[in-house]
């Protein structure tokens, strides 16, 4: 396709044109940005908390600010950064590129959904400048009650990001429905869709019980209603299964658009069907409904009902097989592929190897009796991170790195881009891989002080945060640069055969020249034979 | 951090990921962490060992080069990596949950030891009476049961070298039992985030032999303070409990408390339960949440007027009336 | 999808026909009423749960509530939603009038039942049967703050609804008034009557909870 | 895409049914207040809670339109229904089997002024 110069970028100009857009890829690129920031905010309070736990003495903080510095951390990745991540940013792009579509169902909405967010954000750094908080993301009770700490701005923060997470997920559900392509069927759609669709759902259901719980909490703490407070009758257990009623789903709101995005990677790199479609799609959509039967075994040494504490476990271990059918099936696509490594499939493999080693730890702390002994330490810090940062932070870059031509039309340095990789996995596993024996051993989390003996673990694990950060700064440098001295991308630079690679880099306005009709998969490669 | 808190403890011997095992729960423990450790070694190095392989030999040589096979499905592969991991988590799932069971059944003839957190100290009552901070004392070779409760907000009782840990909540009794089978000092934890102190919250459980045992009972037993079923006995005609419950089975105005301990009881408006610490507890300071089927709602809350160490004594004297 | 050669000229620039635009627009407001439904339903969990642990005390503090003004208030609730049904099928067939006289009429509802669950609201502060910390009342069983937190959370939300509600029902109004909506065209009516329902489901089952426990 | 819907998109119920709906509803709400005046004992919520599910259908079903509505929308609104279903069921296996140790929260309520209590309609009932 010849380049044209109109593109989504240049079709308008001036801020009001960006500020007022409708366009669903400029909302993506306004969110790209916002997350981006978030991530930096988010990582800076990590580096922070690392280099203050190097020692076991105070350094540099007292455990008062400690406390505010891993309760922000939290709070931004969690709900700043890492549920609007992907959706939101790679998702509002690509949804209707995908689909063959001219926008999202409800334009108006998306850009509603993209000020609820900045709004929310708001409060949320209104929080971090007015006394911030202390009560580390989970706001459990009865301490988040009697905090002295911003605690209301910190969850009407969360509460509002809530609806625009809501807003998103209806409005892709909606998209996906009723926007498709002529000839785009439920099993043509890319993988990514259908990771969408998945994550859309948990969206809609999960988020207003967060809501809610949040909003029980402000009343707590303006009127003293009771429900989760002991000391009126109420009960700071309900709130805990409130609370994960919603936040554990909503790790399944981080991941499934990862696995998404690797399902694209491997698919485009290897020039190869998906292996196992169906499987792969339809455990989607199993993952999503059972993470909602699984919320009990952050619970477990609560002094739970055995009966209860049976059902979590076992529902916990039902929703690890379709995360395990996923991955079997990406190895499997390599077999006998014409697989090209470039910065997108690093990630890719990287995401492999991490995310396989969260799932492992996974099953370890799904086991009752082990749970006892590893819930609450640095055991749980280190898995968790595993399958949130080795997981869906990786996926996120390498979807970034793959769709960043067709975003911005523009190509990033590849040789900085695998120094760069290589500098993410090494400080990674650094910081991380310590954890687990640190926490095996007995080192509680959010602790601000420890044991000496502790010592040579943590600041190895200090150590390994500055090298992901040289990683992450690396990244920034040489992403920021392609925008300015890249050279121009192709429509297409890496054969792939979904729809978004069909128009131009970056596309026009309304997406296609013509609404394209699909007449095969989105993985059809074996037809370029023919060709 | 406060050092005196810092012990001997054994956390950093044992294996490469766990401290020493202490007592009846570590050695299951432990093995099912190596057995899901070596399951998952097992799967994984295979797996990246094949992405290797597949990376080097399916290698793109030239810029047009297509792959030489498009296969989507087959049978027999996507069940054998479906059915075998399906089996392997569901034995991780049982050994798992008969380890939790064994956790929270303790043995009848345990020694019970009532546990308060406070911000940021742990108390500990014995049934002699005696009261300590920071430390706790039990014999080698004897179950002991931990009655826990918080005063303010929730924290959590860790101890690694015995594998356990429990949540202690402010509005239940929680219980934690262990055994420990090695003389030593061992490292407790707070591990649900309870605000500043929360790293400082340390304790540590001093498990003595049978005759340094018996040697602190009688230097600790010179105090003047009553067991706590001594303290209960004086209570209940002190406290006027002994105007409406009788100790002989005989009826009055309210149930007697003749082996009223662990009995079943029916109440007013539908609902049964077996008499517990929590029962007794929320019929002192709650009494007509759950009245005894039989009887009137007329007794009046004893909230404010018995504290937590005398409700508690209550407890111990109602548990002797066997 | 059908590729319609003229599009009416209120069919949005995304979309190919009428049809897809409405049936879009009614998915959205279904699964934006399915988020609405885990949002009451999490207050009814944690209604179920105090009821457990507290059944007389709930039985003691339906006894402050007066049933009469709730069974009238279901009523008037029912009614609107009568008329907004009726509401849509005059646009359906096209009759501007009725319209406007049924949307008016599920307006007056509306105001009505606030105005009564005002006249509630009045009663429990006089008597200080209020949440947590402003719970005032005296000789009463010790855990009734904790219906009352219950209470007032669960119609103070369905009250901001129906506040809501009403904002919306204006605005219908205002654009039924300008002769916007017929037989061709009544998306809206159709999107913020399903609110209305929803709304209306939420008190069917508030009632009998809150007013009605024996 | 398929344009099956077309057809719902265009039902027009006849007014009788919605009048019919209506007699029903107020008819149901009648009836709620009227069995609350009988004691089933433990069957009390059930009884309220069936009136009200009928109710609710009624209103779904006719009012909203499920009825004509073939679409997804109806499998997202049942869908949703069995999940809320599992949200109470889970949350009533752990909390209740749970025991409870009451707290001595009469002190920490603020007693301020002694208001007398007059319950509107009737006198309070004292078990």
């Amino acid at each position: 396709m010849s380049q044209v110069a109109l593109n989504y970028l240049n079709a308008t100009k001036g801020l009001k044109s960006w500020f007022c857009t409708l366009d669903h890829k400029r909302i993506g690129i306004m969110y790209l940005i916002c997350i981006a920031v978030a991530f930096g905010l988010g990582g800076f309070f990590a580096l922070a908390l690392r280099l203050e736990l190097i020692s076991p003495k105070e350094i540099l903080f007292t455990a008062k600010q400690y406390n505010q510095l891993f309760t922000l951390h939290g709070a931004v990745m969690v709900f700043l950064f890492i549920v609007p991540s992907i959706p939101a940013s790679l998702g509002n792009f690509l949804l209707p590129l995908q689909l063959g579509a001219k926008d999202v169902a409800f334009p108006r909405l998306n850009l509603t959904s993209w000020y609820v967010y900045v709004f929310g954000a708001l409060f949320c750094v209104y929080s971090m400048v007015a006394g911030a908080v202390d009560t580390g993301w989970t706001f459990y009770t009865p301490y988040s009650i009697d905090s002295a700490t911003s605690v209301i701005s910190m969850t009407l923060g969360a509460f509002i990001l809530g609806f625009s997470s809501i807003l998103t997920g209806v409005n892709f559900i909606v998209t996906i429905h009723k926007m498709r392509a002529p000839g785009l069927t439920w099993f043509r759609l890319p993988l990514m869709v259908w990771a969408l669709y998945a994550t859309s759902i948990i969206q809609v259901l999960a988020t207003p019980v967060l809501a809610i719980t949040l909003l029980l909490l402000v009343l707590e703490r303006t009127m003293g209603i009771g429900i989760f407070n002991p000391a009126l009758g109420g009960d700071p257990v309900l709130f805990q299964h409130f609370f994960w009623f919603y936040s554990h789903p909503a790790v399944y709101i981080m991941i499934l658009p990862a696995m998404g995005i690797m399902s694209e990677l491997v698919t485009t790199f290897c020039r190869k069907d998906i292996f196992g479609y169906k499987m792969i799609a339809f455990s989607s959509l199993a993952i999503a409904i059972i993470s909602f039967l699984v919320w009990g075994h952050h619970l477990f040494v609560s002094g739970q009902s055995d009966y209860a504490a049976m059902i979590f476990s076992l529902l916990t271990y039902l929703v690890a097989i379709p995360s395990a059918v996923k991955v079997f099936n990406w190895v499997a696509t390599m077999y006998r592929g014409s697989i090209q490594i470039k910065a997108p499939f690093l990630y890719f493999l990287g995401f492999m190897f991490l995310f396989c080693i969260g799932g492992f730890t996974g099953v370890m702390l799904g086991a009752l009796s082990l749970d006892v002994h590893l819930h609450d330490t640095y055991f749980v810090v280190a898995h968790f991170h595993y399958v949130m940062m080795g997981g869906t932070v990786m996926a996120f870059i390498g979807g970034l790195h793959y769709w960043w031509p067709k975003m911005f039309g523009r190509m990033y340095n590849e040789t900085l881009a695998l120094i760069a990789w290589a500098f993410v996995m090494l400080g990674f596993n650094m910081v991380f891989f310590t954890q687990f024996i640190l926490g095996s051993k007995g080192m509680p989390r959010r602790y601000y002080s420890y044991l000496d003996q502790f010592q040579p673990l943590h600041a190895f694990s200090t150590v390994g945060s500055w090298v992901l950060a040289v990683g992450f700064i690396l990244m920034a440098f040489y992403l920021i640069d392609s925008l300015l001295n890249g050279k121009k991308a192709p429509s297409n630079p890496w054969g792939a055969m979904t729809l978004e690679w069909q128009t131009q880099s970056p596309p026009i306005t309304e997406n296609f020249l013509e609404t394209p009709v699909v007449t095969h998969g989105p993985y059809d490669f074996g037809m370029e034979k023919q060709s | 951090m406060d050092t005196s808190l810092q012990t001997e403890s054994l956390l950093h011997t044992g294996t490469t990921f766990f401290p020493e095992g202490v007592g009846p729960f570590a050695s299951s423990m432990d093995s099912l962490f190596y057995f899901i450790f070596w399951g998952s070694v097992i799967i994984f190095v295979p797996l990246i060992l094949v992405s290797i392989y597949f990376l080097i030999a399916y290698r793109r040589k030239r810029e047009n080069q297509l792959a030489t096979k498009q296969m989507t499905h087959s049978t027999f592969l996507e069940l054998a990596w479906t059915v075998p991991p399906t089996i392997l988590v569901l034995i991780v799932f049982v050994w798992g949950f008969k380890g939790f069971l064994h956790m929270s059944v303790a043995p009848l003839n345990s020694q019970e030891i009532h546990v308060s957190g406070k911000k940021w100290f742990w108390e500990f009552s014995y049934p002699n009476g005696n009261k300590g901070i920071g430390e706790l004392v039990v014999p080698v070779d004897t179950p002991v049961t931990l009655l826990m409760t918080s005063e303010d907000v929730i924290h959590s009782f860790f101890v690694p070298n015995f594998r356990i840990k429990r949540d202690v909540l402010p509005n239940r009794y929680t219980k934690l039992w262990f055994e420990a089978d090695k003389v030593g000092n061992y490292q407790v934890f707070c591990t649900e985030y309870c605000g500043d102190g929360h790293s400082a919250m340390l304790a540590v459980v001093r498990v003595l032999s049978a005759e340094d045992y018996e040697d602190w009972l009688a230097e600790a037993n010179s105090g003047d303070d009553l067991p706590l079923d001594k303290l209960g006995e004086k209570l209940y005609t002190s406290k006027a409990c002994a105007t409406c419950h009788s100790t002989d089975g005989t009826s009055r105005v309210g149930p007697t408390w003749k082996s009223l301990f662990g009995s079943k009881k029916a109440f007013v408006g539908g609902g049964t339960a077996t008499v517990d610490e929590n029962y007794i507890h929320e019929s002192i300071v709650n009494p007509g949440a759950k009245v005894v089927a039989g009887f009137d709602n007329v007794m009046p809350t004893y909230a404010g007027s018995l504290n937590d160490r005398e409700i508690s004594a209550l407890i111990a004297y109602i548990k002797t009336l066997q | 999808m059908s590729m319609l050669v003229n599009k009416p000229h209120h069919v949005a620039h995304h979309f190919a026909s009428e049809a897809q635009e409405f049936e879009s627009a009614r998915l959205g407001m279904w699964v934006f009423l399915v988020q609405e439904l885990l949002f009451f339903g999490a207050l009814f969990v944690a209604y179920g749960i105090f009821r457990w642990w507290h059944p007389q005390m709930f039985i003691e503090a339906h006894h402050y509530l007066s049933w009469k003004m709730g069974a009238f208030n279901t009523v008037v609730l029912i009614a609107s939603s009568f008329t907004m049904v009726m509401a849509i099928r005059s646009a359906q067939v096209n009759e501007r009038k009725p319209l406007i006289s049924y949307l008016l009429l599920t307006l007056l509802f509306a105001g009505v039942f606030l105005g009564v669950k005002y006249i509630e609201y009045m009663e429990k502060i006089h008597h200080g049967l209020l949440p947590g910390h402003f719970f005032s009342a005296q000789g009463v069983s010790e855990y009734l703050h904790l219906f009352f937190g219950i209470y007032f959370t669960m119609t103070g939300l369905h009250g901001l609804h129906i506040l809501v509600g009403m904002g919306l029902l204006v605005w219908l109004l205002v654009r039924a008034i300008r002769g916007e909506f017929h037989s061709e065209f009544y998306t809206p009516l159709e999107m913020v009557g399903l609110y209305w329902h929803f709304v209306d489901l939420v008190w069917i089952f508030l009632f009998p909870l809150l007013y009605l426990i024996g | 895409m398929k344009n099956d819907n077309h057809a719902s998109h265009h039902v027009i119920v006849p007014v009788k049914t919605y009048v019919a709906v209506f007699v029903a509803l107020l008819i149901l709400t009648f009836l709620t207040v009227f069995v609350a005046q009988f004691d089933f004992g433990s069957f009390n919520l059930l009884v309220a809670l069936i009136v009200a599910m009928v109710k609710a259908s009624l209103v779904v079903m006719i009012f909203m339109g499920l009825k004509w509505n073939k679409s997804f929308d109806r499998f997202a609104f049942f869908a949703c229904l069995i999940f809320l279903f599992i949200f109470f069921l889970l949350v009533f296996v752990d909390i209740p089997l749970r025991s409870y140790r009451g707290v001595e929260e009469s002190q920490h309520i603020n007693l301020k002024s002694p208001v007398k209590l007059i319950a509107p309609g009737e006198a309070p009932v004292h078990h």
